[in-house]
């Protein structure tokens, strides 16, 4: 990683070192549910209290997930949840909505993993999505990327984890809205920036993921046969988390998303015209002032070697994001890559993140796994 | 012969064809509903999407 | 291909040489449906009249299978069967055999390419499925598995289609035996070989299949983040095709299944300690001799290059089998390799070749693809 | 395919029906050139004479590529080339340009795969490559993307077989240029379209290509270890296709290139911002236009199924190209989807067409693989 | 995991827990050698001193291996070694045989993962490899495979960490032989059974291993475009890990190995044939009794859902060995299937093992990572 | 506490147990039907087996 915890991240750690709180994953037998599992069980501050899912009550957890065998915790019904001081809820969209206050009243902290929180309005929800069933909690949510809003996490009851795909465009594009590369003026919204950019400065984003971005549901364009080395356009236009990253950066942008041969995996490729001329040197400066300190963004913009840009395989299984760019002078374009593993930085590994910094524990407790080599289709 | 509400490509359809029934159109495979029969007429017809991580 | 068509399969080519004949295919938006619509569109002496699915009915064939689009033809029920020469069956097994006197109303030449017909008495069902609803019929059918009892095939009515395991597995092994190097004194039944083979003889096969293999309707074992990069034991013991082996090789064989991160492919790997010493002068004459005549047979064994032994990527898309051996002298065995493509010579492509031949058409009508180089997970 | 043979291409076909012309590859041993003669061999008017390769020179052809075993064809080096009709070129960049007097010494027409001759200008070469060396030949030589322009092929002596990110982007954009969705007026270029579109507007084409691009060659990046599983910037700037493609529609692309993992297929998605509206009726009715009579173009562009946009393994082993697109209404942009067989439809198989052309066959011989359902990683 | 360290592992763990030793890797540019690395960087006990590659000098490691991006160290020549405690030798087999004298000058303690100091004597060298060059250092190997000869290791100079064909067959194996379900009467050869097996007697092992097995070097074989989707019988016969078992086991085994795709992993599937007859109920308390105290050993013996045996996917990247077996009535045939991660279990993590009881470390210090799910091809 | 019937390794069970409650065993992972509660019996539930190319 690229030097260990930021600044930020040391603050409260201290004073919850010692401390041990409760903690249930509803949806855990999902892909994101299995993935909280597993970074609870070994986190130096989480005890497991309970598992749910609907299809699997009553059986163990390594029924479902093989790194989990062994382990004595069975799955009981959601609707059975006991008090607890953190409830983590990785169910499809529109279920957390509908079960809010009762999830308040079994946990003091809430974490959602899924899009029902991560709006500001329900007007948006209107527009990308079916309505909303909870308006009142969307102006009390915080959303959760920590590397963008930090310090709005402390303390915070109800925490919306930033989806996937929008996690690896907004950490990409990021530091050229807060460098002034792109987007000029920048206003700052929801501890994010511009929401005035220019309507007319297009972003294209390219993203390419794997098949758990679908979950354990499966379906016949998902079974192995089907799905095995596709370059597939799932999501052409219209993708949902373009109503985030246009909320968090203040800009609409051009965004289409293919299905590839990996499992683990989302990588955005962004393509920006910046107004003025810009340098490699100006970029470099950018990435690192924003990053230097993340103790989950890793740099990486040309170099040598394998592995000279970002690429999921080189996070899978971790927290962290590898960002990088090129710079395309003839045509004035700046190409930002940004990869991360979906199942972690794109969903529970963040959402772990983000509660770590709601209960003043090390940012990085319990993400410390720093990945393989060799590793295939992570 | 029907013109596909889609693409506007010609639509081959097969003689006893009833209402409510579904076809697609060999041109741009989009899902069409049989609106009526004699003369067919044709619209899209809905579908549910996959939620892929969103 | 080894050399040509086949001395047995010119014989009656050239009356056949300008007929043509209608097919349908019932279990059409299948794999081995879909595989068979391919193989009788660019077939010169079919027509194909009809293609049938439950699900799929009044969308056209290219809906569910890239290499049909544009092709006019849609599905329609399996219960509207329309008059035709020969008529395919690409259902689950149990499908054919309880709608097989309807089958022949409508056709002259009945292919069923499950397990419906292949063993030769309603016992054998009772013991490895579930029993037989049209027992009458298991005298009549002829087991395809042209290299073998080609002789029994032309003007068959009732064609069982030889399993795609079982395939592989025969093929490898059935030299050994014709020539004398394993199981002693042989007994063809059913244009096969041996039935009084030493039971202390043990044959260990070891196979390693694709996902296609499990047939389009998924689940959640053959989703593909379950699926990929496996090596997942699915019939350790008990597979049924064992059944099949067993009755044409007149031995019991120990028989163990593997999923491996391919979708098109079956290779089974067959451990076999002969009685006497053998050379690989011996093996070599032995496999020679059983098939040098074969369009659809190939040997590898050893050789150069990164080719050197069958594997299955090499033949994908061909009704090609490739089989090979190696000697292993400090444990006095001989190691049989055969790798096909389950969709082509393990289903679809051992279809066609029957009724290339039940018909008088040249055996390879239809059926010269010759593979692709390179080629990924076929 | 879209619908038999293209008026254009039957013009001469019958005339030329009964001709053999004798063909030779230079450069064999690689993909490319292993599929020529894995094409030639199968077509119906040519026969192979010779292959090259200097490593593998007195080998068999079957040594190094499957599909080809049991053929009596042996490679020889590329210095002994014998007189010929046909020869086809597959060599690295440079190697062509270099021999091209000898070559038209042996042979009438000569069938380049590299990028030798498929720029218009020595300038040019300078510019991408690293200077040329026969740049006399520049101006005689034919680019061929047969459906754009087609015309210009009949009796051509040296063919220029496009390339396969270019061929890919080109077929996916030309609809719009053509029917001046993008692009205002069109001044053809080299049978091509405009050359004064406003170099304001930006197109950017974001592709996804399989491992067989980079030649049999091997490396360290390219081993199975490393390269699985990956989604790996390898152009992000500065492809040399750039250059094809600018001098083919007249306008500068933003173009980046990444590896995904399949071993066949590249796929262009192309974003374009049209100048004015534009309905998805205009789009159908531009794309339906420029490609019904085309042997080799399949649109899709939306429908319904598991297949519904452009995808590499619909197309692997085939020479066609999947055309189809999608309007995005929130801001202004119609994506382009293209997907081909890069060591067909990218390589072999347009070289196949081209001299199909060239010589008055019917366009389509020897090219009508349809393909495979289901495949794996092509 | 199984439960928690074993009762073996807990002797000295508190003694030497606050102690910490330095570590040099040679040969740390490789796959096995850069998996040390992030081993020891993670470890609480281990401080890396120096990690050598010739052809790397200079670089940082995190330019070889993502993981370590970030980290400092950089590679020196393997001939600069520095004093160290441990030394580990992750080089070719023929390497550290060479240079033992100058490892032992710097180092007390040598761990090699290659195969140079694995078999007792080197007559057995002169039969599987070609020839030794220090024979003297054969009796003062201690051969690594904790579960079996865990008593050999504390204190020991020179470890020969066991193969990983050969570790994961040994472990599926064992306890049939411990409890005399096959082989008779054991006699313990370097704490390991049986050499006084029946020689007719035969066991048929058939392995699957992924892409790492070949190291980081490469080859036209290993490229991606020609090992992707392989089942590549690679070792037909004569493997080199035969000699390995049978030293351990005390009888041959028939041994057969696949490449197939995957990168990390290696599958071992037994067919044993024991003299006996044997319940399910027998096996189930063999394999409980030999490793319910495993702490790196997991028992999966059917049971439901989509992970019933042991497979490699679901112990990658985790130094867990999974072990499950089943019952063949029919032909009197005990089925034995293993699963590791060839680059954990089968070299750098059973390296550390070994290394954690020789220098009284609790045994999974370092190694507790549990592996991913889902996840891909490993 | 109760013994798998399939492997013999003890199977640790909740409170509020019912009877055709499915339960599986943590070592083996074999699916387990409650026969009864108090105390509990425990025996292997039927299952569906896949049909692979067979
Ligand atoms: N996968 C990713 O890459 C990713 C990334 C970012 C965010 N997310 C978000 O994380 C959430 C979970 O995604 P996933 O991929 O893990 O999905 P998944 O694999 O389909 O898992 C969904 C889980 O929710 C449970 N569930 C479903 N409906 C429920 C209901 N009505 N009440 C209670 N539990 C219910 C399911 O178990 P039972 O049906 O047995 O109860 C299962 O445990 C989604 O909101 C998704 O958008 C996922
Ligand atoms: N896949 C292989 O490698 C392989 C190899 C050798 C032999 N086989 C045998 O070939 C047969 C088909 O295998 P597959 O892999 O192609 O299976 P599949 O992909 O599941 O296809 C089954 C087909 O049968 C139809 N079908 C199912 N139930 C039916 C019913 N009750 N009546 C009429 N149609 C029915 C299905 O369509 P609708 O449900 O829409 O009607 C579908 O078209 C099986 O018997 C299999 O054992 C397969
Ligand atoms: N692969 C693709 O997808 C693709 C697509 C479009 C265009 N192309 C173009 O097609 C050409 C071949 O590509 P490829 O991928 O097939 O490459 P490849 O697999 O590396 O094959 C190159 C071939 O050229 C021979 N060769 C190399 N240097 C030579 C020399 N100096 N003189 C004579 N022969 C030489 C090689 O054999 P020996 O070394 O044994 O002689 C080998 O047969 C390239 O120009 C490439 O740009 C390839
Ligand atoms: N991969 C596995 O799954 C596995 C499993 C069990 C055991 N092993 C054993 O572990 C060892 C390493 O395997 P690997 O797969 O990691 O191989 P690898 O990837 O090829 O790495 C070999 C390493 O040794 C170095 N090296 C090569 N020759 C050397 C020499 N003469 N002197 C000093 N350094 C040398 C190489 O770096 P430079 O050339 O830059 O110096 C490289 O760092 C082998 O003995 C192998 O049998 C491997
Ligand atoms: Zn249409
Ligand atoms: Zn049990």
């Amino acid at each position: 990683m690229t030097g260990g915890a930021s600044a930020a991240a040391a603050t409260d750690a201290d004073d919850a070192a010692a401390e041990t709180v409760t903690a249930s994953v509803v949806g855990a037998s999902g892909f994101a549910g299995g993935e909280l599992l597993r970074l609870l069980a070994g986190h130096p501050h989480f005890d497991i209290q309970q598992a749910t899912s609907r299809q699997n009550a009553g059986k163990s957890v390594g029924s479902t997930h093989p790194p989990l065998r062994g382990t004595e915790l069975r799955y009981t019904e959601p609707t059975d949840l006991e008090s607890v001081d953190v409830l983590f809820a990785a169910t499809p969209h529109g279920v957390s909505m509908g079960r809010i206050d009762e999830f308040f009243e079994v946990a003091d902290t809430v974490v959602d993993l899924s899009a029902d929180f991560r709006l500001d309005t329900a007007a948006q929800y209107d527009a990308w999505y079916d309505g909303h069933d909870a308006p009142a909690y969307l102006a009390k949510a915080e959303y959760a990327l920590p590397e963008l809003n930090r310090a709005n996490l402390p303390g915070a009851d109800l925490i919306a984890s930033g989806g996937c795909n929008a996690t690896a465009t907004i950490l990409g594009l990021y530091p050229l809205f807060e460098h002034g590369i792109f987007g000029g003026e920048t206003g700052a919204t929801d501890g994010g920036v511009a929401d005035e950019v220019g309507g007319d400065e297009r972003i294209v984003v390219d993203v390419k993921v794997g098949s758990s971005e679908g979950g354990a549901g499966g379906g016949a364009a998902s079974s192995h046969a089907e799905r095995s080395g596709v370059v597939r356009p799932y999501a052409p236009t219209g993708h949902r988390h373009e109503a985030e990253i246009e909320q968090f950066l203040g800009t609409p942008v051009a965004f289409t998303c293919h299905a590839v041969d990996m499992v683990r995996g989302a990588s955005a490729t962004s393509h920006v015209f910046p107004d003025g001329p810009v340098s490699k040197g100006d970029l470099w400066s950018a990435y690192r002032e924003s990053y230097e300190d993340e103790p989950f963004v890793r740099l990486a913009a040309g170099g040598s070697g394998v592995y000279r840009y970002p690429e999921p395989k080189a996070v899978a299984g971790t927290n962290v994001a590898e960002v990088g760019f090129e710079l395309d002078p003839s045509n004035e374009r700046v190409v930002v890559f940004s990869a991360i593993d979906n199942v972690m930085k794109g969903s529970a590994g963040q959402a772990v993140h983000a509660a770590n910094i709601a209960l003043g524990f090390a940012e990085t407790a319990g993400l410390d796994f720093a990945g393989l080599h060799p590793v295939g289709s992570p | 012969m029907t013109t596909c509400p889609e693409c506007g490509a010609d639509v081959t359809l097969h003689d006893d064809l009833e209402a409510g029934e579904i076809v697609d159109c060999t041109t741009c495979g989009v899902e069409l509903e049989v609106i009526e029969t004699a003369p067919p007429v044709l619209d899209r017809a809905p579908e549910l999407e996959e939620d892929w991580g969103e």
